[in-house]
C-alpha cells in the first residue's frame, strides 16, 4: 500500500473498530476480539509506515478544506511516526489489560468504554500524521471530546465532577490561547503547514515569539504545565485503563508532541534556540521540581502518578525550551520513555486495585508478597520514569542533561539531578512499601492478621501480561534508543549523536 | 556513550549470564532452582570470559578481580542453602554479572551504567534484610548511590564540551561510591542492616568497581593519599570498641578501603598493582569473614562446632603472610617507601594488624567460647574452604598477577609485618583487650549519613510540595471565588436588563431610540 | 409558467392555502396539508435560488404596475437564499409538528394553528422576496399576528404563553410602528417607496430627516431581531411556544430581521455599514457582544433547557450583528455563514428538544436525567448541537465562529477577539449543564424507548448538516461570499 | 412663527404618540395598554395624511369639479396600517381575554409574580 493508503488506514482502522464494537456490543468476547484485531492491525500499520518511511517520498495528503487555509492535511515525518508507533503500540496492551480490569471490577458500559478508547487512538493517530497545524487542532479537540465519556465512565458523583474539571481545563486552554496562538501564526506567517525549519522565522519579533512560545505552551492543555495542570489529577477519577491511555499512551503524550511538532516545524528550532525559549525554561524547570514534590506528598497511589506524569511532561516542555537539535531529539525519547514506564506503573496501580481493593499506598503495605512479579515491573516501570541506566529513562535525562550544559544553564543541570533523585523520592517508597514492609507495620487501619483482605481475588492472567511486557519495553528501549534518535535525527537536524 | 552501548548481541558484556541467571533465579519460586540457576550461571559466565579465547577484554588484575567475583558468587550460593533468602541471591547475581560488566566497560558511560546496575541490586539485597531498619537502610544506600550516579551523568555530560568541572563530578561521583569518609555512613548501615546472605553478596562489588575506576581515572591524586590514610585511621578505631561482629567488619572495609585509596593517590604503577592486589585480596577475606560472622549470627550468637577452625583461618587471612590479605597491604607498603613516605607505610601496617586483632583475633577469642550444640552445614564448610583456598592461591602465586608481587617475599616487609601481628595477637589474647571496653554499636556517631538524615533529606521535600499543594488550593479557591463573583454580577445585571413587565420593554425601546438618535446626530 | 411567477407565488401559495387548512375539519389531513403546501414552497424557493444564482436578480412587477408606481419583488441571490432557508425550516418542521402537537393542542384547534403556521411563513417569505418598503411592514405584521397566536396556542401545556404573546404583541406593535414612521421620513424626502428607488434618491435628500427615519427604522428592526435591551419577549417566546413552533420561530424569525439590516444598510440606504447615519461598525459590535456575554451568562442560569437554548440564540445572533459590525464584503459573508449555520444548528437542538418534550412532556433541566440511558439518539444529538455551539472543530459551528474571529483578528479588534473567545468558555459552560444533567441517574427508571420516528427525519437531516458544513463548508462560503459581494459590489 | 401654525398636525402627532407611549409603560391593566397602543397608532395615521396633504387640495376623492387632490399615496398606506392596528388590536383583546380566565386578573403587578420562568409549568385552567 502507498504511504497515503497507509496513513488513512492508520486513522480509519480504529474508527472501523469502533463501528464494529459498538455493533458487536452484545457479546462481550466477540466485542474484546475485534478491540485486540484493530489494535493488531493498527501495530501492523504504523509499522509498515515507519518502515517504509523516507523523507523525501512523503507526498501531503489534503482529505478536506474547512477554511481557505485551514486544511485537514495528512503528512507522515519522523517525529509523528515515533508517536504513532507508541500510541499504536501500546493500544493493544493496553487493551488487553482493559479487558482483565473492567471485567474484573464487573465495570457498567463497557461497550461504550471500547469504542471511545478506539476513537481516541484514531485521534492520536490524525494528531500524528497532521501535516498542518490546522489538522492537529482538529484532531486534539476530537481526542478531548472523546476521552471525556472515558474519564465519566462511572458516572458517579465524583466521576462527573472530575471529569466537568478535566473538561474545562482543556476545552478552555485549547479554544482560548490554543486558538488564538494558531490565528496568530496563520496571519503572521500567511499559511499553517508544517514546514522543516519552521515559518515565523523572521516575521514576527523574538519579544512576540516569546510570547507566541508561551501562549502555545499554555494553550496545549494536554502538555500539562504547571498551574494550568489541575485536570490531570481530576482525570484520576476514571477507570485505571483510561488513566494507563490518559496519561501514558494518548492524551499527554499528543499535548507535548504537539509542543514538539510545533517547536520544530512552526517556530523551527534554531529560532527558540536563539532565546526564544528562556522564559518557558524557568516555568518548565520550576515545574518540573514543584510537581515532583507536590508527588511526594500524595497518599493515593494514582494521583501520585499523575502529579510524577506532570513532572515528566514538564521534562519534554524543558526540552522544547531549550530548543536545540538535541535537546528535541531528548524531548521525542522522553515521549516515548515516558510512556513505556508511566504505563507499567498505572498497570501496577490498577492490579494492585483489583487484588487488593486498595488504592492508598499507606494501605499497600505487605501485599508484594502475593504480587511479585508484578512489583517487580512496577519496580522496573519506576526506575525508567527516574530515569536510571538499565532502564530507558535513563536515555532523555542524559541528553538533556548534555544539552543544558552545551548552553552553559548550569542550574537547569542541577535540576534535572535533582529531579532523578526527587523522582525516586516518591516512586521507590511504593515498591519498597508494597514488598518490604511487613502488612500493618504502618498501616493505620491494617486488616487483622487472620483476614488477608476481604476477596483478595487472585490478579487475572490479562491484569498481570501487560504489566511485565512493557516493563521488558522499558529494558528493549533502553537498548534501542540510540537507533530511534538515528531515526528522528534528519528531522531535527541532529548531527552526530553523543 | 552510544558506543558504550553498541550492544549488538554478538559482544555483550562479559557478565551476561550471571544477569541472565540473577533475573531467573528471581522468578522462579523454589530456591534450590534458584540456586541451581546460579552456579550454571557463574560457571558459564567463567567459561565465556576465560576459556573461549574471547580477546582478553580484561587486563591479567582485572581478571582476577573478576574470577575473585565469581568466587564470591559461588560461595553466596553455597552459603545461601542454608538461610532462606531468595532475594538476596537473585540480587546477588545480577550485582556481580554486572560488576564484571563494569570492570570490562571501557568508556565512562558503561561504567556508570553498571555501576548503577550494581547500586539497584544491592540496594534490594540491603532491603530484603526484613527489618525496618533494613529498609530505611537500603533507600538511603540506593539514594545515596544514584546521587553518586547523577553526578557521574553530569560529569559526563559536561565533559563532552571539555569542562574542567568534569573532573571533579567524576572523582566526587567516585568518592561517594567507594565510601570515602565524609559519605562512608551508607556502607556502615547497609552491611549492618542486610541479611546474613546479603551481607556477603554486598561487601564485593560496589565498593571494588569504584576503586578500580578511580584507580584507572585518578591515579597520582596527592590530596587522595591523606584522604586514604585519615579513612584507615579513622575507621580502624571504632573497631576496638565495637562488640556486633558485622559491624565491626564494616568498620575493618572502610578502613582498608582507606588504605586502597591512599595506594590509588600514590599512583606509581607499583602502588596500583598493589591496591589492585589488596581489592582482590580484600573482596575474599572481607567475604571470608562476614561468612563466618553470618553463619555464627545465623545460630543466634552460639557457634557451632566445627566453625571456629573456620573463623580462625578467616582471621589469618586478614593479614599474615602467604595469604590473601598481606600481598597487596606489603605491595602499597614498599611503594609508599618508594615514594619516600616511609612513615605512611608505618601506618597502613599498623591499620593491618590492628583490623587484624579487632576483625579476627578478638571476636575469635569472645565469641566461640561455649560451642553450640548443632555443627556448620557442609555447604557453609565448603563456602568457607572455596575462599581460604582463593586467598592461599592469590598469596603465593600473586606474583603470576603483577611483577611487583614479589616482594612479597622480600625480608623487611616479612619482619615488619610478623612484629606487628604479634603485637597485636599480645594484646589481644592478654586481659588487656579488657581497657577497650565493647559495646554494641560503638561510635554509631561517626556513621555519618545517617540514613535517616538521607531520607529525611529527600522527604524534606515533601514538606515544600504540601506547602505548594495548599497554595495551589487556596490559589484555585480564590480564583474560583472570584470567578463566581463575576459570575453573579453578569448574571445579575443581565436579568436586570431581561425581566420587567411589558411597560419596561416599551422604556427600554423608547431609550435605544434617543442613543441611536444621539450617535447619527453626533 | 410556474418558473415565471415563481416569485409571487412563494408567498401567494402559503397565503391562499392558509384558510383553505383553517377550514378542514380532521386534524391529520391538515397536517399533511401543510406539509405539501411547505414541501411545495420549498421547491419554488429552490427554483427561484437556482434562477439567481448566476447573480441575476428576478423583478416581479404585481399586477404588471411598473416600479416605482406598483410593487415589485426583486429577489436576489440574498432573497432567494433566505426564502430557501425559511421554506426549507417550515417542511422539517411540518414533518413533526402533527406528532409534537397531539399531546398539548386539542385536534379540533389544530387545523386554526396549522393557518397561523401557513400565514407566518407566508409573512416572512413575503418579507424577504418583496422589493418594496411599505410592503415589507404589511408582511412584518402578517408574520408577527400569526406568530402572536402561534405563541399563544402554547397555552395547553403552559398558560405563561398567553402573557408571554401579549408581551410579544405589545412589544411587537410598537416596534412596527416605528418602522413605519421610519418609512414615513423616506417617503417624505424621497416621495418613493420603492427600495431600489430609495437607494438612488437618498443622496439628494435632506440630511436631519433621512437621519431621523433611519433611526427609527434601526430600532423598530432592533427590537424585532431582538437586540440585547429589547430582547424582553424572546426567551419567553421561544420557551412557551408548542414545542414545534419554537423549533420554527428558532431558526426563522430572528434572521428574517438580521436580513432587514442587510438589506437597509446596503440596498435602501447604498452605504454599507451603516443605515443613514446609523453606523453599524460604532453601534452593532459593543451590541452583539453585551448580547454574547449576557445571552451565554443568563443561559448558564435558566432551569429549562428551551429556556437555554433561547438565550443561546440571543448569544449566537450578538455573534452576527458582531460579524456584521466588523462590515466589509468578508463581515457580511461572515454574518450570512453564521445565519444560515446557526439556523441548522439551533433547529436541530430545538427539534431534538421538541422530541424530548414529546416524550417526557418537560424540558425542565433536572427532568432530563437519565436521559442518556433512556434516549441515547436524542441525546446524542443533543451534545452533537451543543458542541457546534461551543464551536469545536467538525462542526458548522467552528467554521462560524472561526470566520468572525479570523476577520476580528485581521482588523486587530482585539475587544472582539477577548469576548467571542472568553463567551465560548460561558458556552462550554452551559452546553455541559446538558451534558450533565442528561447523564445523571435518573430517580425513577422511565421507560425505554427513544425519539418518536417522526423526529428522526429532521433531527438527523439538521444533524448530519451540522457535521457535513463542519467537513465541507466550501458551498455556505461561496454562497455567502457571493452575496456579500452581489450586496457590496452593485447595489440595483 | 408663521410655519409653527403649519406645523400644527406634527404637533399633533408628537403629542399623541407620547400620550399613547405613556400609556402603554405606565399603566397596570393590559386592556389599558392596548388603548395606549391604539393611540400610538392613531398618531402615525395622523402623521401620513398630514404628509399627504397639499395646499389648497381636496382629499384624493375623485369628484367631478375638482383637479387638484392631495397626495393620494399616504392615505392608500393608511387604509392598510388602520387594518393592521385593528387586528392587532383584535389579537390583544383576544389574549386579555383568555388571560383573565386562566390567571384570574390581567393586572400586570398580580400577573408577574404568577408567570416567574422558575415556577414548574401548569396547563390551563380550562372554564
Amino acid at each position: 500500500m502507498s504511504p497515503h493508503d497507509l496513513m488513512l488506514t492508520a486513522i480509519l482502522l480504529p474508527l472501523a473498530t469502533a463501528l464494529l464494537i459498538a455493533l458487536t456490543g452484545r457479546s462481550p468476547n466477540i466485542r474484546e476480539a475485534v478491540t485486540l484485531a484493530g489494535a493488531a492491525g493498527l501495530a501492523v500499520t504504523v509499522y509498515e509506515l515507519i518502515a517504509g518511511f523516507d523523507a523525501a517520498t512523503a507526498q501531503p495528503l489534503v482529505i478536506a478544506e474547512i477554511l481557505p487555509g485551514f486544511a485537514l492535511m495528512l503528512r507522515a515525518e519522523p517525529i509523528g511516526l515515533v508517536f504513532a508507533g507508541v500510541a499504536a503500540g501500546l493500544w493493544g496492551l493496553n487493551s488487553l489489560y482493559s479487558i482483565g480490569y473492567m471485567r474484573a471490577e464487573h465495570a457498567p458500559r463497557q461497550t461504550r468504554f471500547y469504542a471511545c478508547f478506539a476513537l481516541a487512538l484514531s485521534a492520536a493517530m490524525a494528531i500524528a500524521m497532521a501535516g498542518t497545524l490546522a489538522t492537529l487542532f482538529v484532531a486534539y479537540e476530537v481526542l478531548t471530546l472523546v476521552t471525556y465519556p472515558l474519564v465519566v465512565h462511572w458516572q458517579t458523583e465524583g466521576a462527573i465532577a472530575g471529569a466537568r474539571r478535566y473538561l474545562a481545563y482543556l476545552l478552555a486552554t485549547s479554544l482560548v490561547p490554543f486558538l488564538g496562538a494558531i490565528l496568530w501564526t496563520w496571519i503572521a506567517a500567511g499559511t499553517l503547514d508544517f514546514t522543516p525549519g519552521g515559518i515565523l522565522d523572521g516575521k514576527l519579533g523574538d519579544g512576540l515569539l516569546t510570547v507566541l512560545l508561551l501562549l502555545f505552551a499554555y494553550g496545549v492543555g494536554k502538555a500539562a504545565l504547571m498551574p494550568l495542570h489541575g485536570w490531570l489529577p481530576a482525570a484520576m477519577v476514571a477507570p485505571t485503563p483510561v488513566s494507563a491511555l490518559l496519561h501514558a499512551v494518548a492524551v499527554v503524550k499528543a499535548g507535548v508532541f504537539t509542543l514538539l511538532k510545533i517547536a520544530v516545524y512552526i517556530f523551527g528550532i534554531d529560532v527558540i534556540g536563539r532565546g526564544v525559549g528562556d522564559v518557558l525554561i524557568v516555568i518548565a524547570a520550576a515545574s518540573v521540581i514543584a510537581a515532583s514534590v507536590i508527588a511526594m506528598t500524595k497518599d493515593d497511589l494514582k494521583a501520585r502518578l499523575a502529579y510524577s506524569t506532570v513532572a515528566q511532561l514538564a521534562m519534554v516542555t524543558l526540552a522544547v525550551a531549550i530548543g536545540s537539535p538535541l535537546a528535541i531529539g531528548a524531548g521525542i525519547l522522553q515521549l516515548v520513555m515516558h510512556a513505556w514506564g508511566k504505563i507499567t506503573l498505572f498497570f501496577g496501580a490498577g492490579a494492585i486495585q483489583i487484588a487488593t481493593h486498595k488504592k492508598k499506598l499507606s494501605e499497600i503495605s505487605g501485599i508484594g508478597v502475593k504480587l511479585p512479579l508484578l512489583m517487580a515491573s512496577f519496580l522496573v516501570g519506576s526506575l525508567s520514569v527516574a530515569g536510571l541506566p538499565p532502564f530507558g529513562g535513563m536515555w532523555p535525562k542524559f541528553l538533556l542533561l548534555e544539552a543544558a550544559s552545551a548552553r552553559d544553564l548550569y542550574l537547569l543541570v542541577g535540576c534535572l539531578g535533582l529531579s532523578t533523585l526527587l523522582t525516586l523520592g516518591y516512586l521507590v517508597p511504593i515498591f519498597v512499601t508494597a514488598v518490604f514492609r511487613k502488612p500493618g507495620e504502618d498501616d493505620p487501619h491494617a486488616l487483622p492478621e487472620g483476614d488477608h483482605g476481604h476477596g483478595d481475588g487472585p490478579l487475572p492472567l490479562l491484569a498481570l501480561i501487560p504489566p511485565v511486557v512493557t516493563a521488558a519495553g522499558c529494558v528493549v528501549l533502553f537498548v534501542a534508543a540510540p537507533a530511534i534518535l538515528r531515526f528522528v535525527a534528519p528531522a531535527i537536524g541532529l548531527g552526530a549523536l553523543p | 556513550m552510544t558506543e558504550a552501548l553498541a550492544l549488538d548481541l554478538a559482544q555483550l558484556p562479559p557478565g551476561w549470564p550471571l544477569l541472565l541467571a540473577g533475573l531467573l533465579a528471581g522468578l522462579c519460586r523454589l530456591p534450590i532452582a534458584a540456586r541451581n540457576i546460579g552456579y550454571l550461571g557463574m560457571l558459564a559466565s567463567l567459561w565465556l570470559m576465560f576459556m573461549t579465547g574471547a580477546p582478553a577484554v580484561l587486563q591479567p588484575l582485572d581478571a582476577a578481580l573478576a574470577i575473585a567475583f565469581h568466587l564470591v558468587a559461588g560461595a553466596g550460593l553455597m552459603f545461601a542453602a542454608a538461610h532462606e533468602d531468595r532475594m538476596a541471591v537473585a540480587a546477588g547475581l545480577v550485582a556481580t554479572g554486572a560488576a564484571c560488566a563494569a570492570l570490562a566497560s571501557r568508556s565512562l558511560g558503561g561504567l556508570m551504567i553498571w555501576t548503577e546496575v550494581i547500586a539497584i541490586a544491592s540496594a534490594l539485597i540491603v532491603m530484603a534484610g526484613g527489618t525496618p531498619a533494613a529498609v530505611r537502610a537500603g533507600l538511603a544506600y540506593l539514594l545515596l548511590q544514584v546521587l553518586a550516579g547523577v553526578l557521574l551523568l553530569i560529569g559526563i555530560a559536561l565533559d563532552s564540551n571539555g569542562t574542567v568541572t568534569a573532573g571533579a563530578f567524576v572523582l566526587l561521583a567516585l568518592l561517594i561510591k567507594a565510601a570515602a569518609p565524609p559519605v562512608h555512613g551508607w556502607l556502615i548501615h547497609a552491611y549492618a542492616a542486610a541479611s546474613p546472605t546479603g551481607s556477603l553478596f554486598l561487601s564485593a562489588f560496589a565498593t571494588k568497581v569504584a576503586v578500580i575506576a578511580l584507580a584507572r581515572l585518578f591515579p597520582g591524586e596527592p590530596a587522595l593519599i591523606w584522604l586514604g590514610l585519615f579513612m584507615a585511621v579513622m575507621a580502624v578505631i571504632p573497631t576496638l570498641f565495637e562488640s556486633d561482629w558485622r559491624r565491626l567488619l564494616t568498620w575493618a572495609v572502610v578502613s582498608q578501603l582507606g588504605v586502597m585509596i591512599a595506594g590509588i593517590g600514590l599512583g606509581t604503577p607499583e602502588a596500583l598493582d598493589g591496591v589492585r592486589l589488596l581489592a582482590i585480596g580484600h573482596v575474599i577475606y572481607a567475604t571470608l569473614l562476614f561468612l563466618v560472622a553470618g553463619a555464627l549470627e545465623a545460630r543466634g550468637g552460639k557457634a557451632p562446632a566445627g566453625l571456629r577452625p573456620f573463623a580462625l583461618l578467616a582471621a589469618l587471612t586478614i593479614g599474615l603472610p602467604g595469604l590473601a590479605g598481606y600481598l597487596g597491604k606489603a605491595v602499597i607498603g614498599e611503594a609508599l617507601i618508594h615514594a619516600g613516605l616511609g612513615w605512611a607505610d608505618i601506618v597502613i601496617v599498623i591499620v593491618g594488624a590492628v583490623v587484624f586483632a579487632t576483625a579476627g583475633l578478638r571476636p575469635l577469642i569472645e565469641k566461640f567460647g561455649t560451642p553450640g550444640d548443632d555443627r556448620i552445614t557442609s555447604r557453609e564448610g565448603a563456602a568457607a574452604l572455596l575462599l581460604t583456598l582463593a586467598g592461599l592461591a592469590l598469596g603465593s602465586f600473586g606474583g603470576a598477577l603483577s611483577p611487583h608481587a614479589e616482594i612479597a617475599f622480600h625480608a623487611t616487609p616479612l619482619i615488619v609485618q610478623g612484629i606487628a601481628l604479634a603485637v597485636a595477637a599480645l594484646v589481644m589474647l592478654t586481659p588487656l583487650r579488657r581497657i577497650f571496653r565493647q559495646r554494641p554499636g560503638a561510635f554509631a556517631a561517626l556513621a555519618v549519613p545517617l540514613p535517616s538524615w538521607v531520607i529525611a533529606a529527600v522527604d524534606g521535600f515533601g514538606r515544600l510540595g504540601a506547602l505548594l499543594d495548599r497554595i495551589g488550593e487556596t490559589a484555585g479557591g480564590f480564583l474560583g471565588g472570584g470567578g463566581r463573583l463575576v459570575g453573579q454580577a453578569a448574571v445579575g445585571l443581565a436579568r436586570y436588563v431581561s425581566v420587567g413587565g411589558v411597560g419596561d420593554g416599551v422604556l427600554w425601546t423608547l431609550t435605544v431610540l434617543t442613543i441611536v438618535l444621539i450617535v447619527s446626530f453626533g | 409558467m410556474i418558473a415565471q411567477h415563481a416569485a409571487v407565488l412563494v408567498v401567494v401559495l402559503p397565503l391562499l392555502c392558509a384558510p383553505l387548512v383553517a377550514l378542514l375539519r380532521d386534524a391529520r389531513i391538515a397536517g399533511a396539508a401543510v406539509l405539501i403546501i411547505a414541501a411545495l414552497d420549498a421547491a419554488l424557493a429552490t427554483l427561484l435560488l437556482c434562477q439567481t444564482l448566476d447573480g441575476t436578480v428576478i423583478s416581479y412587477a404585481l399586477g404588471n404596475w411598473a416600479p416605482p408606481i406598483g410593487i415589485e419583488y426583486r429577489i436576489d441571490l440574498l432573497a432567494a437564499a433566505m426564502a430557501c432557508l425559511l421554506s426549507y425550516a417550515a417542511t422539517l418542521v411540518a414533518l413533526f409538528l402533527p406528532v409534537s402537537l397531539r399531546g398539548t393542542i386539542a385536534p379540533g384547534d389544530q387545523p386554526r394553528l396549522f393557518a397561523a403556521f401557513l400565514l407566518c411563513l407566508a409573512g416572512l417569505v413575503g418579507i424577504v422576496v418583496t422589493g418594496d418598503i411599505f410592503n415589507v411592514f404589511v408582511f412584518l405584521e402578517i408574520s408577527s399576528l400569526s406568530t402572536y397566536v402561534l405563541i399563544a396556542m402554547g397555552a395547553g401545556a403552559d398558560r405563561r404563553a398567553l402573557t408571554a404573546a401579549f408581551d410579544y404583541l405589545v412589544l411587537g406593535a410598537t416596534g412596527a410602528t416605528f418602522f413605519v414612521i421610519g418609512i414615513a421620513f423616506l417617503y417624505v424626502v424621497t416621495g418613493t417607496l420603492n427600495m431600489a428607488d430609495l437607494g438612488e434618491r437618498m443622496a439628494t435628500a435632506p440630511k436631519r430627516a433621512v437621519i431621523v427615519g433611519s433611526s427609527f427604522i434601526f430600532v423598530g428592526i432592533a427590537l424585532k431581531a431582538a437586540m440585547l435591551p429589547l430582547h424582553r419577549w424572546m426567551p419567553n417566546a421561544y420557551a412557551y411556544a408548542p414545542a414545534g413552533i419554537g423549533t420554527f420561530l428558532a431558526m426563522t424569525a430572528t434572521k428574517v430581521s438580521i436580513y432587514l439590516l442587510i438589506r437597509m444598510s446596503d440596498f435602501v440606504f447604498d452605504t454599507p455599514g451603516e443605515i443613514g447615519r446609523v453606523n453599524f461598525a460604532a453601534l452593532l459590535p459593543p451590541i452583539g457582544l453585551a448580547m454574547l456575554v449576557a445571552g451565554s451568562v443568563i443561559a448558564v442560569t435558566t432551569k429549562d433547557l428551551r429556556r437555554l437554548l433561547a438565550y443561546s440564540s440571543i448569544a449566537n445572533l450578538g455573534l452576527m450583528l458582531v460579524a456584521l459590525g466588523l462590515g466589509g464584503i468578508a463581515g457580511i459573508a461572515a454574518a450570512l455563514v453564521n445565519l444560515f449555520n446557526h439556523a441548522i444548528i439551533k433547529g436541530g437542538m430545538f427539534a431534538t428538544t421538541a422530541a424530548v418534550l414529546h416524550r417526557r412532556g418537560t424540558t425542565r433541566m433536572d427532568a432530563l436525567a437519565g436521559l442518556s440511558r433512556d434516549m441515547p439518539v436524542a441525546f446524542g444529538f443533543l451534545v452533537l448541537g451543543g458542541l457546534a455551539l461551543i464551536g469545536v472543530p467538525l462542526t458548522a459551528g467552528f467554521v462560524s465562529k472561526l470566520l468572525v474571529v479570523k476577520l476580528a483578528f485581521e482588523q486587530a479588534n482585539w475587544l472582539v477577539v477577548g469576548g467571542v473567545m472568553l463567551t465560548s468558555l460561558i458556552t462550554v459552560a452551559y452546553v455541559w449543564r446538558i451534558v450533565e444533567a442528561g447523564m445523571a441517574a435518573p430517580a425513577k427508571t422511565a421507560p425505554r424507548h427513544d425519539l418518536h420516528p417522526a423526529f428522526l427525519l429532521p433531527v438527523g437531516l439538521l444533524g448530519a448538516a451540522t457535521i457535513g458544513l463542519g467537513i465541507w463548508s466550501e458551498p455556505m462560503l461561496t454562497l455567502a461570499g457571493r452575496i456579500a459581494a452581489q450586496m457590496i459590489g452593485g447595489a440595483p | 412663527m408663521s410655519d409653527l401654525v403649519g406645523l400644527f398636525p406634527y404637533w399633533a402627532v408628537i403629542i399623541l404618540m407620547m400620550t399613547g407611549l405613556y400609556i402603554v409603560i405606565a399603566q397596570g391593566n393590559l386592556v389599558k395598554k392596548l388603548i395606549g397602543l391604539g393611540i400610538f397608532q392613531v398618531s402615525v395615521f395622523v402623521l401620513y395624511i398630514a404628509i399627504g396633504v397639499v395646499d389648497g387640495a381636496t382629499p384624493p376623492i375623485l369628484s367631478p369639479g375638482f383637479n387638484s387632490y392631495s397626495n393620494p399615496l399616504p392615505s392608500v398606506l393608511i387604509l392598510t396600517a388602520i387594518v393592521v392596528g385593528v387586528a392587532t388590536l383584535a389579537v390583544g383583546l383576544a389574549l386579555a381575554v383568555r388571560i383573565r380566565e386562566s390567571f384570574g386578573t390581567i393586572e400586570e403587578e398580580d400577573l408577574l409574580p404568577l408567570t416567574v420562568p422558575e415556577l414548574p409549568p401548569e396547563p390551563e385552567a380550562r372554564p
